[in-house]
């Protein structure tokens, strides 16, 4: 097991599964020449050549639609958008094509295709580099989704998603792509559709994905080092499918639950989340599930507002108080009953 | 500039082995013809639902266009494709019985009158959303040649839709990759209710290629050998030579854009002047005059045809309705835990939770 | 107040402000010669001519981008699209241009702009064609999102949003056009945000928008009728901003909630809802929410299939039974112990 | 076949009066290039953060668009949009507060380096999303011609920026509906690391423009007086015949695609043919050589430019950071209730609901 960042594990997935199987091809802007970005496809055109490392034009809706109709004759593209905001001029052949070949035509052609993108405010990009529109796909049947926060989830899942028949959205976040973590070796996919519980704790259950399973990671080992507090901390890594059992189980064992998200609180993957937990846990919940998300503004480029709008570990921090506090409160109620 | 060819000139005289040829074309366009007025029928009967769009006043580009690709090429056509599936060699009963939405349609009832699908004859979809498959049909052209392949993909598409960015997106990448497609805008002067001149500022579409250097002809739709050799130049180029064509053809609609649009909005000249081009009356008076068959053969096509038709409508009617289990069955082709399979009034979890906890 | 259809209402609204206004003008395909693809804007060509009702090409990011410029400099446009599944090709212009421009440049310039466009499922219009996709716009700060279900709200909403200086998604629904209701006279503007509880009752809160408000109505009447079951009924009519308050009001007072759409249900509309009960209504909830909304599948053609997987009011009779079962055993307990 | 036509000659002798211009554009192009210098140096202290892409090269090009419009036109353009910005006449301390993201900022610190907007100079906004200016550019041309003004909107792209379908729905429009745009190629010759050669499958860009039977022209970016004449006639065109049109300018970029690309991938030749044409090094030895200007004045215009960029700098490192509490101030225009205002802790309901309940 060696420690590697993000980044790594994402190109060396890539590498490796072009080495396995030459029907894996990649495409997208600026990852030959440029190398990427974000750099994971450094050294790949060289490597494997212009045949197989292949530099678009900017037409997001025509080289993704171009992968859609390549991966229906068998080919498995992996596609790089070079960030989630520059998918929303794809979404036609995203949501109206890719995810519905399978099924409109009666399941007669699968769509074995992915699409790499990063999410992720905090870089000051402003308000439209900056949103997290993962949703959009999470909310599509036909697609599915997934969200690794660490380094050896990003390898797993991505070849699971190579290897799947159908078109999968890979979800990065800039912020993770320095993050370290020890990968496995060997070459054995993850499954799509399951989430992981990271951290057993007692306490509070804390629900994140993509960079917020990081920080609540993070805030865990705070709450537990300052506080004495226990939390568990469950990874939805799949957006979908979406795993509610994982998270429901957790919960029924603490009681109580605090979701954390990068994107716009109303109507964001969260309240998903939330109203899961609120249903399958009904009888077991000792406080109202808080979300921590979001400001619901077009994200400012001035960094004091960008800091203030974006979810951090200590908003997670007070959160998680508050939630304590009111099961505290409704237990000293049924006591007094 | 690009270069772009004119339209080829038609041949003067026909042989005989064109005659017999054209006797055939005859047999399909007449095939299209009644195929799409018995469906206007059934529309109008409530034995088809949703949108639906015929190709009647297309039956020459059709079957010119479809003369031109062989077994092993791939088709990509827009909404209107019934035409198009009947004469790449769907079977007509199961045409229909998608049309009608039964489990024996040609996509298991799912797809519908714009969505006909047939890996077999490797038509790869009808498609609704203008524009959309284009990128597709360039992909499956990619794939080829990254496969070093010498199939072709045609690509069919109306005139409102070169207006769509995904055409020019599509052709600049066909052309910049050389990528064997033949991308082919059937003319019938209308997107709806609009006209060539009120949606594109260049309405002699064929010309827009000149912007990715790609050649591009214009021919007449209405003729269905003008319309066969000109495509088939343009596959054979794309086979040989990998470049992308775009081919126009000129036709016209002989009904509403939609069973159920009267076309209120035309003028009555502009309808006479299609009537009077109606390619399978022109062929038939063509036939005659130039004394290939007589009335009574074309009578006995007709009547022929008219039985297939028949057959196709009896064999939809025939067919089982789609289970209601099936619903789950194509969302996803590798399975995977935590699937949603629950009907709408389907609780997410057990509903007495405190039973098994 | 005349009885006439949702289709009327929205009709004589656009005229009435196209003559009051001569900013407002109509934009979208085949709304002139062709009188609108379900006839909103019949009859407008005629009495305004080319300049103020523009057949545009079949272009939804162009024209859609060219209506924000023209908002920029003050105009009114009303766009049409004509279905909203069409819209995802113009999703970069409303959701990276229509909804930013205000905010990323600190304020200095609105976009006072409409986009009518219906959802609605249940035509066999297959899976590319039956998509309710106005989460996306929901989901998304600086857009304004209403969704009225009757001729009345229709005509007010109308009003209000092309008076609004900012972007707002209009959404209307194929199968209710051809509704009919009371219509005020006059031309008083709704207010964009907020709920209408229409109907009171103290046994259940039937929570909906658009269609399902509607069928929200039409359950709740006849369970009134058959079964002695007091619904209460709130149509949300504006998606952005949410107002929670008028719902969570509603169920801290019937202590139970069924939540109706027409959207597929994992991260559709109603997960917000119901979260947002379950976290507003906590201490007063005798049940989880439940939701009736979509199977989630890309929909199919054939008539038993889209049958099945759209909700129907039988479903949601079946779900308000369920859940009240599940609060008189929830009571039962109660008493129990 | 669209008319195009040829990039104009430019005049071979200058009186005494283009001297004198000259000098004024020496001094506007100067003003770019040291204000883009001390950028970058900003950028790399940490000053200003965010995606930052500079003007260097392209100094001619800007000067010679922003001598063509007048105060009463309309100017889009994409997130390279600092040069056009001052020489629009916007404030160079409220464009540098910008990048710092402070509150005095052109917009107040929210839209940064890429979103650069003034009503006051109708500068219409940089854009970040590749093409999505374009229709907004349109739609201003098309409010001006709704209202029957006279004013003209330039609307400033990449040479990558041709290949995507905001591009073909826009120009297609434009010429359709006669709208007094003037839309601008900067072709620079590379979108981040992507030559135009691999990006667009016609690559003399201007004749793109035949597809919309719009006309279009290609000139000498780094030739100041070139682009101004051509740009001038595209707008007077665009004003008193309301035709649409496409102008092309050639020019390079001499450093990476943004502040933090080192642009590894370029050829050093490519490197090095793009210095030898360093717009504003070659008006200088130009200024020189015909005796417009000797060495000393130079240098005095370079001193006051430079003082006009450290007060720049100045005023933006002493104005203030926005205020947190303005975070919701600009969600929308029209207040409305409900609008949610929560940081992301905040509770969606009051904490202790049995309180006030
Ligand atoms: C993206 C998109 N916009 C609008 C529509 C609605 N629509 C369906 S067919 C059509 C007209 C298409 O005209 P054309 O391309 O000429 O094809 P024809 O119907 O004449 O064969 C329109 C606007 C659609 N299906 N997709
Ligand atoms: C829709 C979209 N896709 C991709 C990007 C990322 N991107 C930013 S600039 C750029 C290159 C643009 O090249 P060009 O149009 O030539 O402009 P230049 O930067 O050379 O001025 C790309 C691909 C983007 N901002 N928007
Ligand atoms: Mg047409
Ligand atoms: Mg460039």
């Amino acid at each position: 097991m060696a420690v590697i960042t993000y980044r790594q594990a994402l190109h060396d997935t890539l590498r490796a599964e072009m080495l396995r199987d030459e029907n894996v091809f990649l495409m997208g802007e600026e990852i030959g020449r440029f190398e990427g970005s974000y750099k994971i496809t450094a050294g790949m055109l060289d490597e494997f050549g212009p045949r197989r490392v292949r530099d678009t034009p900017i037409a997001e809706e025509g080289f993704t639609g171009i992968a859609v109709g390549a991966a229906m004759l068998g080919l498995r593209p992996v596609v790089e958008i070079m960030t989630i905001n520059f998918s929303l001029l794809a979404l036609d052949q995203i949501v109206n094509h890719a995810a519905k070949i399978y099924g409109m035509f009666g399941g007669q052609n699968s769509v074995p295709m992915v699409i790499r993108t990063p999410g992720g405010g905090g870089q000051q990009l402003a308000a439209t580099h900056s949103q997290n529109v993962e949703l959009f796909y999470a909310f599509t049947p036909g697609l599915k989704v997934v969200a690794p926060s660490s380094p050896a989830d990003a390898k797993a899942l991505l070849l699971a998603a190579i290897r799947d028949d159908d078109p999968v959205l890979f979800l990065e976040n800039l912020a993770l792509y320095n993050t370290k973590g020890e990968v496995p070796d060997g070459d054995e996919p993850g499954e799509i559709g399951r989430a992981a519980v990271t951290r057993e704790g007692s306490d509070i259950t804390l629900v994140g994905y993509s960079r917020m399973a990081r920080v609540a990671l993070q805030v865990a080992e705070k709450l537990a080092a300052e506080e004495g507090i226990d939390a568990e901390v469950v990874d939805l890594r799949s957006l979908r499918p979406l795993d509610r059992e994982t998270v429901v189980q957790s919960v029924r064992k603490t009681n109580c639950a605090v979701v954390l998200e990068d994107d716009w609180l109303t109507y964001g993957i969260g309240a998903e989340v939330a109203a899961s937990i609120s249903d399958g846990a009904f009888d077991w919940l000792d406080a109202p599930v808080r979300r921590v998300a979001m400001a619901e503004v077009p994200l400012p480029y001035a960094k004091p507002l960008e800091l203030a709008a974006l979810p951090s570990a200590d908003d997670v921090v007070t959160v998680v108080q508050q939630t304590l506090d009111a099961v505290g409160r409704r237990s000293d109620r049924a006591r007094a009953r | 500039m690009a270069t772009t060819s004119r339209a080829r000139k038609r041949p003067q005289r026909r042989s005989t082995k064109d005659g017999k040829q054209l006797l055939t074309y005859y047999r399909q366009m007449l095939l299209v013809r009644r195929f799409e007025e018995r469906t206007a029928r059934a529309y109008t009967e409530a034995k088809i639902g949703g949108y639906c769009h015929l190709n009647l006043g297309e039956e020459a580009t059709v079957v010119g266009l479809m003369e031109a690709i062989t077994e092993r090429d791939y088709l990509f056509t827009n909404y209107r494709d019934h035409g198009y599936a009947l004469i790449r060699g769907m079977d007509p009963g199961r045409v229909m019985a998608e049309l009608y939405g039964r489990s024996d349609g040609v996509a298991r009832g799912w797809g519908g009158s714009m969505h006909l699908f047939d890996t077999e004859v490797r038509l790869l979809g009808g498609y609704g959303i203008v524009g959309g498959q284009l990128p597709l049909a360039a992909g499956a052209a990619m794939a080829i040649s990254y496969r070093g392949g010498d199939e072709v993909v045609m690509c069919q598409m109306g005139d409102g839709t070169t207006n769509i960015g995904a055409f020019h997106e599509t052709l600049n990448i066909a052309a910049l990759w050389d990528l064997p497609v033949v991308f082919v805008v059937v003319n019938n002067q209308l997107g709806m209710g609009t006209t060539v001149e009120m949606a594109s500022a260049e309405p002699e579409l064929y010309k827009r290629a000149s912007a990715y250097r790609m050649e591009s002809a214009r021919v007449d739709g209405n003729d269905v050998i003008a319309v066969r050799d000109a495509a088939a130049a343009a596959v054979e180029r794309a086979r040989t030579e990998h470049k992308p064509f775009l081919l126009e053809t000129m036709s016209g609609r002989l009904r509403g854009h939609s069973v159920v649009d009267p076309a209120t909005y035309r003028d009555p000249e502009e309808v006479q002047a299609v009537q009077e081009q109606d390619p399978v009356a022109t062929l038939h008076n063509h036939l005659i005059s130039e004394g290939i068959a007589d009335a009574d053969q074309l009578s006995a096509i007709d009547a022929e045809v008219g039985e297939v038709v028949a057959a196709a409508v009896e064999f939809a009617e025939n067919s089982p309705h789609p289970e209601v289990e099936s619903l789950f069955d194509y969302t996803y082709a590798t399975p995977v835990p935590n699937d949603s399979r629950r009907l709408p009034a389907d609780p997410l979890f057990p509903l007495d939770p405190t039973a098994g906890a």
